[in-house]
């Protein structure tokens, strides 16, 4: 196993022998933050999972919004560009519910996991704020 | 030269422009919503206006707010940067009309070559090849879907106003045509309230390739060669490099040409972008004019570094009244520089922006790396605004060199609390199509799966022991204290 | 290519090869002493082997201890950087013996240079114009006075080896010949046990211009122009730049020639510097062969900087084998460099190096502003070796514009916890005689109340209440933890 | 009287109406580095005066040395390479006393008072080590 050895702040030598890396690491145990070779990970120290792709999505971004409420509204203040679906509408993981834009950028809201449309929340060219669902799947 | 200039933007590009003005000795007056009151750019400049509340409507973008911020500061011309009000003409105006110089294009030029039928129109006019299209004066289904036919399949359906790919609909043969335009106009009415169409040939996996053109108030025109900017995710640029792999000095010269001539009849001054597709490569290849932005673009730092040229020093010498320093023929390119934009977003989950705490952020630093930040450890990327962090610029005398100096940058530039592409670009800049210039604009959707296998797995066992060690001995062992800090303290205007 | 390269250094230059290796895909192996196990080129190597303890004879300048690290770690080549053995003809011979690759010059050709007066009658025979001068063979007082006189006033009479100055005298006229003469011999027998004194004719107020040459395996041998470095303190260089205000293109290609001309005569490989003292400027200005560094300079960046070439990464290809990628012809200087060397000493204090630890360390990143280093914040300027802490260099498309980009960065690059030049170098930029480019090797010293001055004067309000809301506030309110350190417990290899 | 506002870690925003600079601050109160348009201070908190001008040079290496010997020895491991003075010699301040050799440096030791030279404790050609004076001078 590898020696890990502080050096500067938030800073670290990953040393095997002579062979060495240099890592950087921040952020609280449950969530610690760390980089290594061009690569980041989200670590739970407890655990030692990466917390960012075996976590349920929410707890990335502090646990407060269910996952299907946070993949169902905008990501940042947005227009509605396009909406896709209709109340009473089936649809498929992965489908396409709404196009946003922000910024110049086109972000797709899309369904993350099969269901009924329920309601609609926003009309096109309405601008949204984060953290709203913008979609009601039954 | 002006005594003083506000700087009508926020993040890195505030920042760039901030530094041209250190170096020209010309104070530098940022301005700032509530969301940014520590952000970099403010704390570099000379002095500081706060010009409204987070939301960009209410402040960057709010013209009336930056003209009051101008006049209670004495400035004396404006940085639109690129992005909020850098293309409103009305804005432009606005500043000439206030007396102060505006750092970019006639308002009147901004005008005509936002609108894409009288920039197409223009460029047909000066000889500069345009992608067969029409916007038919009838707008019956029957009609564009004639006009269709006559351009020859594939063929583009679009929204005539608008941009973003939004209503954007490609059509491989005539019988999915009248579905199609059914389905155009309903997107382009519900996104832009105007449900104008407009057909043109699809250019099958073009590569897209800029060519920069500057002028000045004497009447001078020259270009800065091409950039190309084929590696786009959702339509928007992520890695740009100059020269192109696909441009000869025949076809360069052709192309910048064009350019040229197209900014010659639009009377244009300052800074300016003709964008081209690129059908093929080589002498043989053809170009077609795609749009011109009337602005500084992201990329510029590609050119900077290949032709020594500073453009945005170039952008406020001209706006001054002060002659381009050079002819067309003094300007040379050397080596290949290559740009990768950081942004921060989540690759593995369609790229969705993301906002937090910078916990740590190192820019890299070492020769022939460029990086242009807008952004400091402590500090955060916000929900309000477009998620770059920063550019990142590997020069080389080589294409190759160039690759490796951005692929070294980037493995040695940590930033933690916020996830960013920066994986998905050393993959990208590994992936051999890029290793062989073999771009287009389809490179990075079509290449997306293995691009993102290999951003896959579990931490290794080493990443796992330095999130342990951190933890345990990171607050006794480091002699400037622990690295360790609570990061929902940082989390102004975090979602949630 | 190299699999591996072991770096014989450390500091900045260390650093700078560890750069070009992984740029190269070449895995990099730093050695340290005790007194750098934390150290910045260590942390950044692929490996790390400790050499020895902190006294460079026990460590950076044991030849033996970094063969053995060598054969340890499988190393198939050695980068010697500048100082320590770079110079050293024994340790090429024995990296030859011991089957590794010497990256630099054949040992014989690093002997002959390096004897003063074997390099001059090379230089004769090259037709390399040198400095009027004997080291008579009869060393008696009154032969050596005689010798002096056929020379004409002023003479410079300095140990026949030795360097830094130390035995030199300035002699303007003959009345004071013969005590200078008594003193000298004192004096250098003292310092280099080796009383030999050799005479020349004082160049007044000369420049000091050296031309990069750098030559391959294949018989290619070619100059990349000249740096200027005048501005010296105490013989040592502080601020360079390229290309010198005072050199003309037909001085260039004379000066150029002359090097390339001396490079051959001396079987040069690898890339080394002629420098020369300029008497005048322009096209009849006069130069005078003054001695050949077998070695990369300090100040390489201004010539990558203005030639778009990377000289490591050239000394790396060269050393493998391979030809130089491109003939004199396709060389160009393209705009101004600038290069100042922050060191840890005090300006106000007889530049008396200083040592410490780095308790706030944050480099400027900026677009034509280039850092390199060889600390980090959190490490420290250790006692043991050269106070140099980093070289910024600055590049721009006029000398004005690269030396206004150097304060611009030099008043963003905060050092706390140790002393450095940076405010002295900020008033050498400013200071008029550099603003025009009127440098000589005098200029320093002569300036140096004037200097001075401009660092004189208590705290401003500002500054202390800085200090003061440091001291109440920073815990409290920086959201990253207390800057606020105990230094003292940094103060490892502190002296007192 | 200018607004100071910590920004980031030791970084400082210094504000008078809308004009402003950025500063940097470390170190303990009764010497606390300060970084402002290129200058650096050291400043004692409590009486607000420039330590490294105003202090005995002593304390701003951590008052383990007297003055006087700190300023008689050498500041890095060097080797000596010309004594200037011998015991019994007068000497006034600023006189060049031993010129030191480290690193391709010439380092000169000169006299910080005027006095007599009572002893010089080194040789030509020795290497010294930091903190040990190499002339005593009475």
């Amino acid at each position: 196993m590898a020696d890990v050895i502080p050096i500067g702040r938030g800073q670290y030598r990953v040393i095997d022998g002579t062979r060495q890396r240099t890592a950087y690491a921040a952020g609280p145990p449950e969530a610690r933050w760390v980089f290594l070779d061009g690569r980041v990970y989200v670590i739970d120290v407890r655990s030692g999972t990466d917390v960012a792709r075996t976590g349920p999505a929410g707890t990335r971004e502090g646990g407060r919004t269910p996952d299907e409420d946070l993949a169902l509204s905008a990501p940042m203040p947005a227009t509605v560009a396009a909406i896709n679906v209709a109340p009473g509408q089936l649809v498929e993981p992965g489908d396409l519910l709404i196009v946003l834009e922000a910024m110049k950028m086109e972000l797709p809201v899309r369904a993350p996991r099969a269901g009924r449309v329920k309601a609609v929340a926003c009309r096109p060219g309405e601008l949204v704020q984060p953290g709203i669902p913008l979609v009601e799947l039954e | 030269m002006f005594r003083s200039i506000l700087i009508a933007n926020r993040g890195e590009i505030a920042v760039r422009v901030i530094r041209a003005c250190r170096e020209l000795g010309i104070e530098s007056i940022a301005v700032y919503s509530d969301a940014d009151d520590r952000a970099l750019h403010v704390a570099l400049a000379d002095r500081a206006v706060r010009i409204g509340p987070a939301p960009a409507a209410q402040s960057y973008l709010s013209g009336e707010a930056i003209l009051q911020a101008a006049r209670e500061t004495g400035a004396e011309a404006i940085h639109p940067g690129y992005g909020f009000l850098a293309e409103s003409h009305a804005f432009a105006a606005s500043c000439a009309g206030a007396g102060l110089a505006f750092i970019g294009p006639p308002s009147g030029v901004i005008a005509r070559m936002g609108s894409k039928t009288a920039a197409r129109a223009l460029a047909e006019q000066a000889g500069v090849p345009v992608v067969p299209g029409a916007t038919p004066s009838d707008q019956r289904d029957e009609t564009i879907a004639a006009a269709a036919c006559r351009l020859g399949f594939p063929v583009v359906v679009k929204p005539s106003e608008g941009g973003g790919g939004i209503g954007m609909k490609t059509v491989p043969e005539e019988a999915s045509l009248l579905p199609a335009i059914a389905q155009a106009r309903r997107e382009a009415a519900a996104a832009f309230g105007d449900g104008t169409l407009y057909v043109e040939r699809l250019i099958d996996r073009p590569r897209h390739v800029e060519i920069q053109v500057v002028g000045d108030h004497h009447g001078r025109i020259v270009h800065l060669f091409e950039r190309e900017c084929s590696l786009q995710r959702r339509h928007q640029k992520i890695v740009e490099e100059a020269p192109s792999p696909a441009v000869t000095p025949a076809l360069r010269a052709r192309m910048g040409g064009a350019a040229v001539a197209l900014a010659r009849a639009a009377g244009y001054r300052n800074c300016g972008t003709v964008e081209f597709l690129l059908d093929g490569s080589g002498d043989e290849a053809r170009f077609y004019f795609l749009e011109m932005n009337t602005r500084l673009q992201v990329e510029h730092p590609v050119t900077e570094q290949t032709t020594g040229v500073d453009l945005v020093r170039t952008q406020i010498v001209v706006a001054a009244g002060g002659p381009l320093p050079w002819t067309q023929d003094e300007l040379r390119q050397r080596g290949h520089a290559i740009e990768v934009r950081v942004y921060a977003e989540d690759p593995e989950r369609h790229d969705l922006p993301q906002a937090g705490p910078l916990l740590l952020y190192r820019e890299p630093s070492m020769p022939g790396v460029r990086v242009d930040g807008g952004v400091a450890e402590g500090g955060d990327v916000s929900v309000h605004y477009d998620p770059l962090v920063a550019k990142l610029i590997a020069w080389g005398d080589t294409r190759d060199l160039a690759r490796r100096r951005a692929l070294a940058a980037l493995r040695s530039y940590p930033i933690l609390g916020v996830r960013t592409n920066g994986p998905f670009l050393i993959a990208l800049l590994e992936h051999p199509r890029f290793i062989a210039g073999q771009l287009d604009t389809g490179l990075v959707e079509a290449e997306r799966p293995v691009l993102l296998a290999g951003l896959a797995g579990a931490p290794p066992p080493e990443a796992v022991a330095v999130a342990r060690h951190a933890s345990v001995d990171a607050a006794a062992h480091d002699p400037n204290g622990p690295a360790v800090i609570d990061p929902w303290t940082l989390l102004r205007g975090w979602r949630g």
